[in-house]
C-alpha cells in the first residue's frame, strides 16, 4: 500500500464526507426520535424511501423540481409524522417496555415497504433531472452536485435542529419529556405533544432526506434498511440524542468507508466500519461526543 | 404458575409427542408449521432469557442463530468430527447430539467473547447497538471466509439424509420444552435472583456482592446457545446455510416480536407468540400472497397496541417465573 | 381555594385512601403529616393530577380537577415537588430551573426568577452547568425546591421537602416556606419534621392509614398529646 | 481508636471531578463494632466517601484499606464480599421483585451463604427492620420509607463486618426514628457489625453514636465524641447553625 | 391428479427481489395460459389432455420462506410438480424441500455449481456457467482489432454468492485469454459511495471494466462515475444491466453499455419474438429474462407429455440425458445430471434498446468515448 498523493487523499476524503453526510441526515431524525421517545425507529429509513417516491412523483406527474419539493416534503413529512405518532406510538411511548415501540417500528416498516412495492413495484426506481449525475469543481476536487446539495440539505437540517433543542424552551422540553415523563408533566409540558413535535421534526428530516436520496440515488422499496442500520451506527458513534453528533458519526462513517475502499477493499468497509464503531464504543461507551457521568 | 396449569401444559406436551403417531397425520402440512414453530419458540426463548428476564436488549440473535447453522454445516461437511466411522455411518451427523451441542458451544464462546467487552462498557441502548453491529461484522467475515465458510455461497450438507419430518418435528418439540424448562429452573435458583437483580438495578446488585459482568455475560451466553441449537436444528432442515440466509435480520426481529407478542420476561410467552405470529403470518401468505407483509406489518401494530403485556400476561394464573 | 372530597384512590384493587376530605384556603399553609405509608404521597400525587382517583372530587378554585392530565393542572397553578424530587438527571441545573418556567406565563419573567432562585440556593448558581444527577442529594433536593417556584406557582405542593438536607438548609427552607407564604402563595406541605411544619401551618390534617384521624390549626395539633406521642417521640435513651 | 482494631480505615484519600476537589485527603478509620457518625452540609462528599469506599469511583489519590488489606479499585461485588455492605441515598431497590427477594440478593451473594442458610439470614433481616410482613410485597408497590428499610435489611443479611448507611432516616418522623434507631443499635449490638452511618438528623447521630465525623468542603474539619463536635465552633459554623438540641 | 395437472412455483413476490419476481410470475402465466390454449397436456392415465393450473406461493426472497412456500404447495395445495423460483440460494432451499417430497422440481437462474452437488434426482435446472458466461467479454474483445483491445481491464463485482461465483470465472477466462486485470476488487452490497472505487480505477488507468452488481448499485457506480468524470470505452454489466430500470435510471448515459442476460427477444427461435412483443406491448420495455423462465415451462410441460405424467421419477427420466428442440431459448441438452447450459447473452444498450452482440447477433460494438463528446 503506497500512500496517495495529497489531492488523491482530498478527493478521497471530500467524496467520503460527502457520501457520509447521506447517512448524517438520516441519522439526525432517527436521533431526534431516538432522544426523545428511547425508540429505534427501524421505519426511518423506509420512510426515506417513502419520501423519494413522492418526490419522484412530484417530479414525474407535476414536474416538480426536486430539489424545489423541499418546500413540499418537509411540511408533509412533518404533518405524517404528527399523525403517525398520535396514532401509533402516543400508547407505547406511555409504556415502560420499549420493545413495545420498537415493534411498532418494524410493523410500520413492512407496512411502508410493502405498499411502496404494491404501489410503484419492486423495481429499482430512479429520478432523472439535467443535473443528475453532473459533476462538480470544489477547492479544486471534483464532486458530485447532487451529493453536495445533500450534504447543504443535511447541514441546514442539522442546524435547524440543534437551534430548536438548544435554543428553544420547547426543545428542552422535548429533552425533558424523554428522560422522565412524570416529571415533565409536572412541569406543565404535554409529553404527548412534545413527542409529537419530535416525531414530526424526525419525519420531515426523512422528508428532506428523501430528496437528497431521489436527486442522487436510485432506490426500490426496499433500499431504506440499509439507511437505517447506518444511520444507527452513526447515532451511536456520535452520542445518542446528541444530534450535532449524529451528523458527524454519519460523516465519520463515510470517511471509514471511503478510506477502506480505498486502502483495503470495499469487500471489507462494512466489517471494518462496523469493527471501528465497535472500538469507539469501547473507550467512548457513550459516543464520541458526550460526556458521562455516574453517580450513586 | 398454579398445578392446574401444569398438568395441562404437560397434557399438550404430551398431546404434541405423540400426535405423529395419529395414522394418515404424519403426512399433513402442521409438521412443517410446527417445526417452524418451534425454531422460532427456542430463538424466542434464547432471546427472552438475556432481553426479558436479563434486561439486556440484545439484537444480535441472529448472528448466533447462524453461527450454530454453519457449525453444523461446517462440521458434517467438512466431516471433521467423526472421521472414517462417517463412511461406515453416513447418517452420522444428521440430528447428532455432539454436532448440535457444539454448535450451540460456538455460537455461546462467540457471545462470551463478545459480551466481555459489550456488556462491561455498553449499557442499554449502546448494547443493543453493539450486539446489532457485531451480527453485521459476523456475516461479513463469513462472506470473506474463504473455501472454510464458503464463502457468499456458504456450505451445503448432504440433503440425501432428509427423508420424513419427523426427526425434526420431535428434536424441535423436544428443545422448545427444554430451553423451557432448563430456564424456568435457572430463573428459580441462585442465578436467576442475580439476573433479575442485575436487570433491576446493576449498582445495587454489585454493591449486593454480584458480579453483574460474569452474571450477564453468562446470560448472554446461555442465550446465544440455545440460538445456536435453534441454528443447528436449522440447517438439518435447509442444508444449505449462507451469510444472507442464516445471518438474515428476520432471525433476530421475528423471534424479538414473538417475544414481546406473547409476553416478555414469561415462559410460556415466547412459545404463545412464535405460534400465534407464525401462524398468522402463514395464513396470511397463503390467502394473500402479494399483500401478506401488508397484513403482518399491521397484525404487529395492532398487537403492540392492544396487547402490549403479552399474550402469556393475559391470564393472571401465567405469572411471573 | 383547593377542596378535596371523598377521595379515593387506589393502587390496583390495594386502597391507599379511604374518603379523604381536606380544604386549603387561599394564601395559607397546610400541613399533612402521618406515618410512612398512611398516603399523604397519594394523596399530593391525586391532587396534581398523577394518579386517577376512583372515587371523590378535587376542586381548585370552584374548578374540577378531575379527568385533567397532570400538565394541564400545572398549567393551572399547581407546581408539586415530588417525593424524589423527578429532576432531568441528564440535563443542567441551569436547564432544569428553565423548565420549571415553561410554562407561558412564568417565561416571560424566567430571569427574574432565575435570580430569585439563586439568592435561595447560592450552592445551584455554583452548579449551574454541571448535570442534575451529579449533584449531592442535598443540592438535588434544593433544586427541585428550586425549579417549583420558577412556575411562580400560586399553589405550592410539598412531598418531604426537607429530605436530604442539612439542618441549617432544613432552617432556610422553613424561611422559605414563610417568605413564599407572605408573598400570597398557597403551600400544602408533607412534612416528617412535624414539630416544624406544624409550627408554620395554619391548618394541620393527621393522615392515617388512608383517612384523616384529625385536623386543627398547627397549634393545636402541637399541642395534642396523641400526636406527640404518635409523631413527635422525643429521642430518649 | 478501639481496642479491639480497626475494620476500615482511609489514607489520603482525594477524588476529584474534573476541576472540581469533592474529597480532600480524607484520613478515617472506623474500629471493630463502633457505631461512627458522619456528617457535613449537603455537598460536603459525604456520599462521594461512601461511592469511594465501595469501589464506585476510584479514588484521585489515596489508600482504602479494610480488615488491614488494601482494598483500593477492587471490583464492587468484591467490596461486599470482603464485608462491606452499604445503602444508598436515593433508594435503590429490586423494583420488580418482593421484599423477601430483594434481601436474599444480599444473603446469598453477599453473604456467599448457601441459599437455605441466606433465607434464613433472609428472614432474620426482615425481622430485624419490621418488614417480616410485607415479606411477599413487590417493593415497586412499597412506600419510600419501607424500601430504605428493607435496603437496610437486604445490608444486613449479607452478614457484613462494616455497614455504611446514607441517611437512613430520611423521610420519617420522630417516632419512626426512634424505632430506627432501634434498628441501628440492635445491627450494631446484635450482630456486632461496625455502622458508618451518614445522618442529617443530628440529634439522633449526637445521642447514638461514639464518635462523630464531620466532613465540609471534602475535608475532615472535626473528628470527637459527639460532645466535642457540638461544641466545636467550625463544625457550629459549617453545618449546625444555632446549638442542636 | 384429477382432471388438472396442478403446477406450484415458489416466486419472489415480495421482499428484495420482488422485481424479478414478477417478470417471472408474468412469464409462468403466459406459458400457463398458452398451454391451455393448445388444449393441455396429455397424461396416459387420464387418457386425453388435461388443463394446467398454476399455483404460485410467496416466497419472501428468502430461503427459509421458499422452503415453507414448497411445504405449503405440496402439502396443502396439493400440487402435482413444481417450476422453480429465482435465484441460487432460494432454488437449491426449494430443490431440497421438492426432493423430499418426490416432487419435480424443474429449475432455471441457478449456477450449476450451487446445485450440482447436492446431487439430486428429481430436479433438473438449464442455466449457464458462470465459466463459459465470464469468457464472453473475452470473445468479444477477441474479434477486435488489436489495438482496439482493452490494456487495463478492471473487475468490479459485489460480494454476493453471485457476484463472487462470477468474479472468479472472469478471472479464470482472464487467464485463459490473457489479460490481467488492472484492477480486481468486490463493494460491499447496497454501497452507496464508489468514490474511492472510482479514484483507485482512474489511477490505475483503466480502460474496460467488468461489473458484476444489483441495478441499484451499477446505476449508482455508472453516476458517480459521470459525476467524477471519468468513463471507460468498454463497461460491461451483470445482473445489473440489463433490466428496463438501468436504462430508465440513465437515460442515454447507458448507451454503450454492454449486458447480459438470459435471452433475448431477437433469438431466431421460434416463439422469442412474440414472447418478447408481448412484453414490450404489456410493460412498455423488452425483457432479457423473461425467456428463460418462459422456457422453463416449457421444458417441464414438454417433460409432462413425454413421461405422460407428473410422477417425479418418470419426469426425470424425460430430461435427464434429453433433448428439448423447442424452447424459446433455444434447443436445450440435458446431461446426465439433469443439467443444460445455455449461452449467456451479450447485448449493448443502444437507444433504450438490447441490441444483440453475442451469441451471433448482427450488431457491431460501439466504444464509448468520453462523457464529455457524448
Ligand atoms: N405504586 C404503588 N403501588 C401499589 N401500592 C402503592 C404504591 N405506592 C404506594 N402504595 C401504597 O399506598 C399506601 C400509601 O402510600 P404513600 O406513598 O401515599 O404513603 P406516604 O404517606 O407518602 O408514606 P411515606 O411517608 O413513606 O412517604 C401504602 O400502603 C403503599 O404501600
Ligand atoms: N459524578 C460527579 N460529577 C461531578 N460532580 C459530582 C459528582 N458526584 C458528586 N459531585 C459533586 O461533589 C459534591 C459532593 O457530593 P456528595 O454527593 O458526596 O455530597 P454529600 O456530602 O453526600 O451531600 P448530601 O448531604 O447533600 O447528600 C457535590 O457538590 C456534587 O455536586
Ligand atoms: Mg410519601
Ligand atoms: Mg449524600
Amino acid at each position: 500500500m503506497t500512500l496517495p498523493s495529497p489531492d488523491i487523499f482530498l478527493q478521497l476524503s471530500i467524496n467520503g464526507a460527502l457520501g457520509g453526510a447521506m447517512y448524517g441526515v438520516a441519522a439526525v431524525g432517527l436521533s431526534l426520535i431516538f432522544g426523545t421517545m428511547r425508540l429505534i425507529f427501524l421505519a426511518q429509513g423506509a420512510m426515506i424511501i417513502l419520501a423519494a417516491y413522492l418526490v419522484r412523483a412530484l417530479f414525474q406527474h407535476l414536474g416538480i423540481d426536486p430539489f424545489l419539493s423541499l418546500a413540499i416534503m418537509v411540511p408533509v413529512g412533518f404533518g405524517a409524522g404528527w399523525l403517525i405518532y398520535q396514532g401509533l406510538f402516543r400508547k407505547a411511548a406511555a409504556e415502560e417496555d420499549r420493545n413495545i415501540s420498537l415493534l411498532i417500528a418494524v410493523g410500520v416498516m413492512f407496512l411502508v415497504q410493502n405498499l411502496m412495492t404494491v404501489i410503484w413495484g419492486g423495481n429499482t426506481a430512479a429520478v432523472v433531472t439535467s443535473y443528475t449525475a453532473s459533476g462538480i469543481e470544489f477547492l479544486g476536487v471534483r464532486t458530485s452536485f447532487t451529493r453536495s446539495m445533500g450534504f447543504l440539505i443535511a447541514l441546514a437540517g442539522t442546524g435547524l435542529v440543534v437551534l430548536f433543542l438548544r435554543n428553544t424552551l420547547v426543545g428542552k422540553a422535548v429533552r425533558a419529556a424523554s428522560e422522565d415523563m412524570t416529571a415533565a408533566t409536572l412541569m406543565g409540558i404535554s409529553p404527548h405533544k412534545v413527542n409529537a413535535i419530535a416525531f414530526a421534526i424526525g419525519i420531515a428530516l426523512a422528508g428532506a432526506a428523501g430528496v437528497a436520496v431521489a436527486t442522487t440515488f436510485p432506490f426500490n422499496p426496499f433500499a431504506g434498511f440499509i439507511f437505517s442500520l447506518k444511520a444507527l451506527v452513526a447515532l451511536a458513534l456520535g452520542g445518542i440524542g446528541n444530534v450535532v453528533g449524529a451528523l458527524a458519526g454519519g460523516i465519520i462513517l463515510g470517511l471509514i468507508e471511503a478510506y477502506v475502499q480505498f486502502f483495503i477493499s470495499g469487500g471489507w468497509t462494512n466489517a471494518i466500519a462496523y469493527g471501528v464503531f465497535l472500538a469507539v464504543l469501547m473507550f467512548k461507551p457513550e459516543g464520541l461526543f458526550s460526556r458521562p457521568y455516574k453517580k450513586a | 404458575m398454579f398445578a392446574q396449569n401444569r398438568i395441562w401444559l404437560a397434557a399438550a406436551v404430551v398431546v404434541l409427542a405423540l400426535l405423529p403417531l395419529w395414522p394418515g397425520v404424519i403426512d399433513s402440512y402442521a409438521f412443517s408449521f410446527l417445526f417452524f414453530v418451534f425454531v422460532y419458540a427456542i430463538l424466542a426463548q434464547g432471546w427472552n432469557l438475556i432481553a426479558g428476564f436479563g434486561g439486556q436488549i440484545s439484537l444480535g440473535s441472529h448472528a448466533f442463530f447462524g453461527l450454530g447453522a454453519y457449525t453444523t454445516a461446517i462440521l458434517w461437511s467438512g466431516n471433521y468430527l467423526w472421521g472414517s466411522l462417517y463412511q461406515a455411518f453416513p447418517r452420522i451427523y444428521y440430528f447428532d447430539p455432539v454436532t448440535m451441542v457444539l454448535s450451540g458451544l460456538v455460537a455461546a464462546l462467540a457471545a462470551a467473547l463478545i459480551g466481555l467487552p459489550l456488556l462491561s462498557k455498553l449499557r442499554g441502548d449502546y448494547f443493543a447497538l453493539g450486539t446489532l453491529g457485531f451480527g453485521e461484522i459476523v456475516k461479513v467475515m463469513f462472506v470473506n471466509g474463504g473455501d472454510f465458510t464458503g464463502g457468499a455461497f456458504g456450505v451445503v450438507a448432504p440433503s440425501s439424509t432428509f427423508e420424513t419430518l419427523m426427526p425434526h418435528y420431535w428434536t424441535g418439540l423436544g428443545l422448545t420444552v427444554g430451553t423451557a424448562l432448563a430456564i424456568g429452573w435457572l430463573m428459580r435458583s441462585r442465578y436467576g435472583l442475580a439476573l433479575i437483580a442485575v436487570r433491576d438495578d446493576e449498582m445495587a446488585a454489585s454493591a449486593n456482592g454480584i458480579d453483574t459482568l460474569k452474571v450477564k455475560v453468562a446470560a448472554f451466553a446461555a442465550s446465544a446457545f440455545i440460538a445456536g441449537l435453534a441454528g443447528s436444528l436449522y440447517t438439518y432442515y435447509i442444508f444449505h446455510v449462507g451469510p444472507d440466509s442464516v445471518f438474515s435480520l428476520d432471525w433476530m426481529l421475528l423471534p424479538l416480536m414473538m417475544t414481546v407478542v406473547g409476553g416478555t420476561g414469561t415462559l410460556l410467552g415466547p412459545i404463545l407468540g412464535a405460534f400465534v405470529m407464525y401462524a398468522v403470518f402463514d395464513l396470511a401468505r397463503i390467502f394473500v400472497p402479494d399483500y401478506h407483509p401488508i397484513i403482518s406489518g399491521l397484525t404487529i401494530i395492532l398487537a403492540m397496541l392492544y396487547l402490549p403485556k403479552g399474550l402469556a400476561r393475559l391470564r393472571p394464573a401465567a405469572a411471573r417465573a | 381555594m383547593l377542596e378535596v372530597k371523598d377521595l379515593e384512590v387506589a393502587y390496583g384493587d390495594v386502597r391507599a385512601l379511604w374518603g379523604v376530605s381536606i380544604h386549603v384556603e387561599a394564601g395559607t399553609v397546610v400541613a399533612i403529616v402521618g406515618a410512612n405509608g398512611a398516603g399523604k404521597t397519594t394523596l399530593m400525587r391525586a391532587i396534581s393530577g398523577l394518579l386517577k382517583p376512583k372515587r371523590g372530587e378535587i376542586l381548585l378554585s370552584g374548578a374540577s380537577l378531575l379527568n385533567r392530565a397532570p400538565e394541564e393542572i400545572a398549567g393551572m397553578g399547581i407546581a408539586h415537588v415530588p417525593e424524589g424530587r423527578g429532576l432531568f438527571r441528564q440535563m443542567t441545573v441551569l436547564e432544569n430551573l428553565e423548565l420549571g418556567a415553561f410554562q407561558p406565563k412564568a417565561r416571560a419573567r424566567m430571569k427574574q426568577s432565575l435570580e430569585k432562585a439563586y439568592a435561595l440556593f447560592p450552592r445551584l448558581k455554583e452548579r449551574a452547568g454541571q448535570k442534575a444527577g451529579s449533584l449531592s442529594g442535598g443540592e438535588q433536593q434544593m433544586l427541585a425546591i428550586a425549579r417549583a417556584t420558577m412556575s411562580e406557582p400560586s399553589l405550592l405542593i410539598l412531598d418531604e421537602p426537607s429530605i436530604g438536607l442539612s439542618p441549617l438548609v432544613v432552617q432556610q427552607m422553613f424561611k422559605l416556606i414563610e417568605e413564599l407564604h407572605r408573598q400570597g402563595v398557597t403551600i400544602l406541605l408533607v412534612e416528617q419534621n412535624i414539630h416544624q411544619a406544624l409550627k408554620i401551618a395554619d391548618h394541620a390534617f393527621v393522615l392515617k392509614t388512608g383517612e384523616i384521624a384529625m385536623q386543627g390549626t398547627g397549634a393545636e395539633l402541637i399541642a395534642d398529646p396523641e400526636v406527640q406521642k404518635a409523631y413527635m417521640g422525643v429521642l430518649e435513651l | 481508636m478501639q481496642p479491639d482494631g480497626t475494620v476500615l480505615c482511609l489514607e489520603a484519600v482525594t477524588k476529584r471531578f474534573g476541576g472540581l476537589v469533592v474529597l480532600d485527603g480524607i484520613d478515617l478509620a472506623v474500629g471493630r463494632s463502633e457505631l461512627v457518625g458522619l456528617i457535613g452540609p449537603n455537598g460536603a462528599g459525604k456520599s462521594t466517601l461512601f461511592n469511594v469506599i465501595t469501589a464506585i469511583y476510584a479514588p484521585t489519590r489515596g489508600k482504602v484499606l479494610f480488615g488491614g488489606r488494601d482494598i483500593t479499585g477492587a471490583q464492587p461485588h468484591h467490596i461486599c464480599r470482603f464485608g462491606i455492605a452499604r445503602t444508598f441515598q436515593l433508594v435503590r431497590t429490586f423494583l420488580t421483585m418482593t421484599a423477601f427477594e430483594n434481601v436474599m440478593v444480599g444473603a446469598v451473594y453477599g453473604g456467599g451463604g448457601r441459599v437455605r442458610h441466606a433465607a434464613e439470614a433472609a428472614e432474620q433481616a426482615l425481622e430485624l427492620v419490621g418488614l417480616a410482613a410485607k415479606r411477599n410485597v413487590t417493593t415497586a408497590h412499597m412506600t419510600l420509607s419501607d424500601r430504605r428499610l428493607l435496603e437496610i435489611a437486604r445490608a444486613v443479611a449479607s452478614s457484613p463486618a462494616l455497614l455504611l448507611l446514607d441517611e437512613p432516616m430520611a423521610g420519617l418522623n420522630p417516632t419512626e426514628i426512634r424505632q430506627m434507631v432501634e434498628v441501628i443499635r440492635r445491627t450494631r449490638s446484635e450482630k456486632g457489625i461496625s455502622i458508618l452511618w451518614v445522618e442529617h438528623k443530628v440529634d439522633a447521630i449526637m445521642k447514638v453514636c461514639s464518635r462523630v465525623v464531620v466532613l465540609d468542603h471534602g475535608v475532615k474539619i472535626a473528628d470527637g465524641t459527639p460532645a466535642e463536635i457540638v461544641a466545636n465552633r467550625k463544625v457550629i459554623e459549617a453545618y449546625l447553625g444555632e446549638p442542636a438540641a | 391428479a384429477g382432471d388438472e395437472i396442478v403446477i406450484g412455483a415458489p416466486v419472489s413476490l415480495t421482499g428484495p427481489f420482488a422485481g424479478d419476481g414478477k417478470e417471472q410470475e408474468w412469464a409462468y402465466k403466459q406459458a400457463v395460459e398458452d398451454i391451455n390454449k393448445a388444449g393441455g397436456i396429455m397424461i396416459k392415465e387420464a387418457g386425453k389432455k388435461l388443463p394446467v393450473r398454476l399455483v404460485i406461493a410467496d416466497d419472501e426472497s428468502a430461503e427459509a420462506k421458499v422452503a415453507s412456500a414448497i411445504e405449503n404447495l405440496v402439502k396443502v395445495q396439493k400440487v402435482d410438480i413444481l417450476l422453480s423460483t429465482h435465484s441460487g440460494p432460494l432454488n437449491v432451499a426449494g430443490a431440497i424441500v421438492a426432493e423430499k417430497y418426490k416432487k419435480f422440481y424443474m429449475i432455471t437462474t441457478a449456477f450449476p455449481f450451487e446445485w450440482q452437488p447436492l446431487k439430486l434426482k428429481y430436479s433438473a435446472l438449464f442455466f449457464f456457467h458462470p465459466g463459459p458466461g465470464a469468457e464472453v467479454p473475452f470473445e468479444i474483445w477477441q474479434k477486435l482489432p488489436e489495438n482496439e483491445r482493452p490494456k487495463h481491464p478492471a473487475l468490479v463485482t459485489e460480494d454476493s454468492p453471485d457476484g463472487k461465483g462470477f468474479g472468479g470465472a472472469f478471472e479464470a477466462a482472464a487467464k485463459k485469454y490473457g489479460y490481467t486485470f488492472a484492477f480486481n476488487d468486490p463493494w460491499a452490497t447496497g454501497s452507496t459511495d464508489y468514490s474511492a472505487m472510482i479514484t483507485k480505477l482512474k489511477a490505475a488507468d483503466v480502460d474496460a471494466m467488468l461489473v458484476f452488481g444489483s441495478p441499484a448499485d451499477t446505476i449508482t457506480l455508472m453516476r458517480q462515475m459521470k459525476e467524477l468524470g471519468f468513463s471507460v470505452p468498454y463497461l460491461h454489466g451483470w445482473k445489473g444491466t440489463w433490466t428496463g430500470e438501468f436504462h430508465d435510471a440513465l437515460g442515454k448515459d447507458s448507451d454503450y453499455v454492454l449486458t447480459d442476460g438470459f435471452w433475448s427477444a431477437s433469438y431466431p427461435y421460434k416463439g422469442a419474438k412474440e414472447l418478447g412483443d408481448r412484453y414490450e406491448a404489456q410493460y412498455k420495455k423488452d425483457s432479457v429474462t423473461v425467456g428463460a423462465f418462459y422456457a422453463n415451462a416449457q421444458v417441464l410441460f414438454q417433460a409432462i407429455e413425454r413421461a405422460g405424467s407428473t410422477d417425479a421419477s418418470a419426469v426425470h427420466d424425460a430430461v435427464f440425458n434429453q433433448e428439448f428442440k423447442d424452447t424459446v431459448v433455444g434447443p436445450l441438452k440435458f446431461d446426465e445430471g439433469g443439467f443444460a447450459l445455455i449461452p449467456s447473452v451479450a447485448t449493448q444498450w443502444w437507444q433504450g434498446k438490447h441490441q444483440l452482440i453475442f451469441p451471433n447477433g448482427d450488431w457491431t460494438y460501439k466504444p464509448a468515448p468520453a462523457w464529455d463528446k457524448r
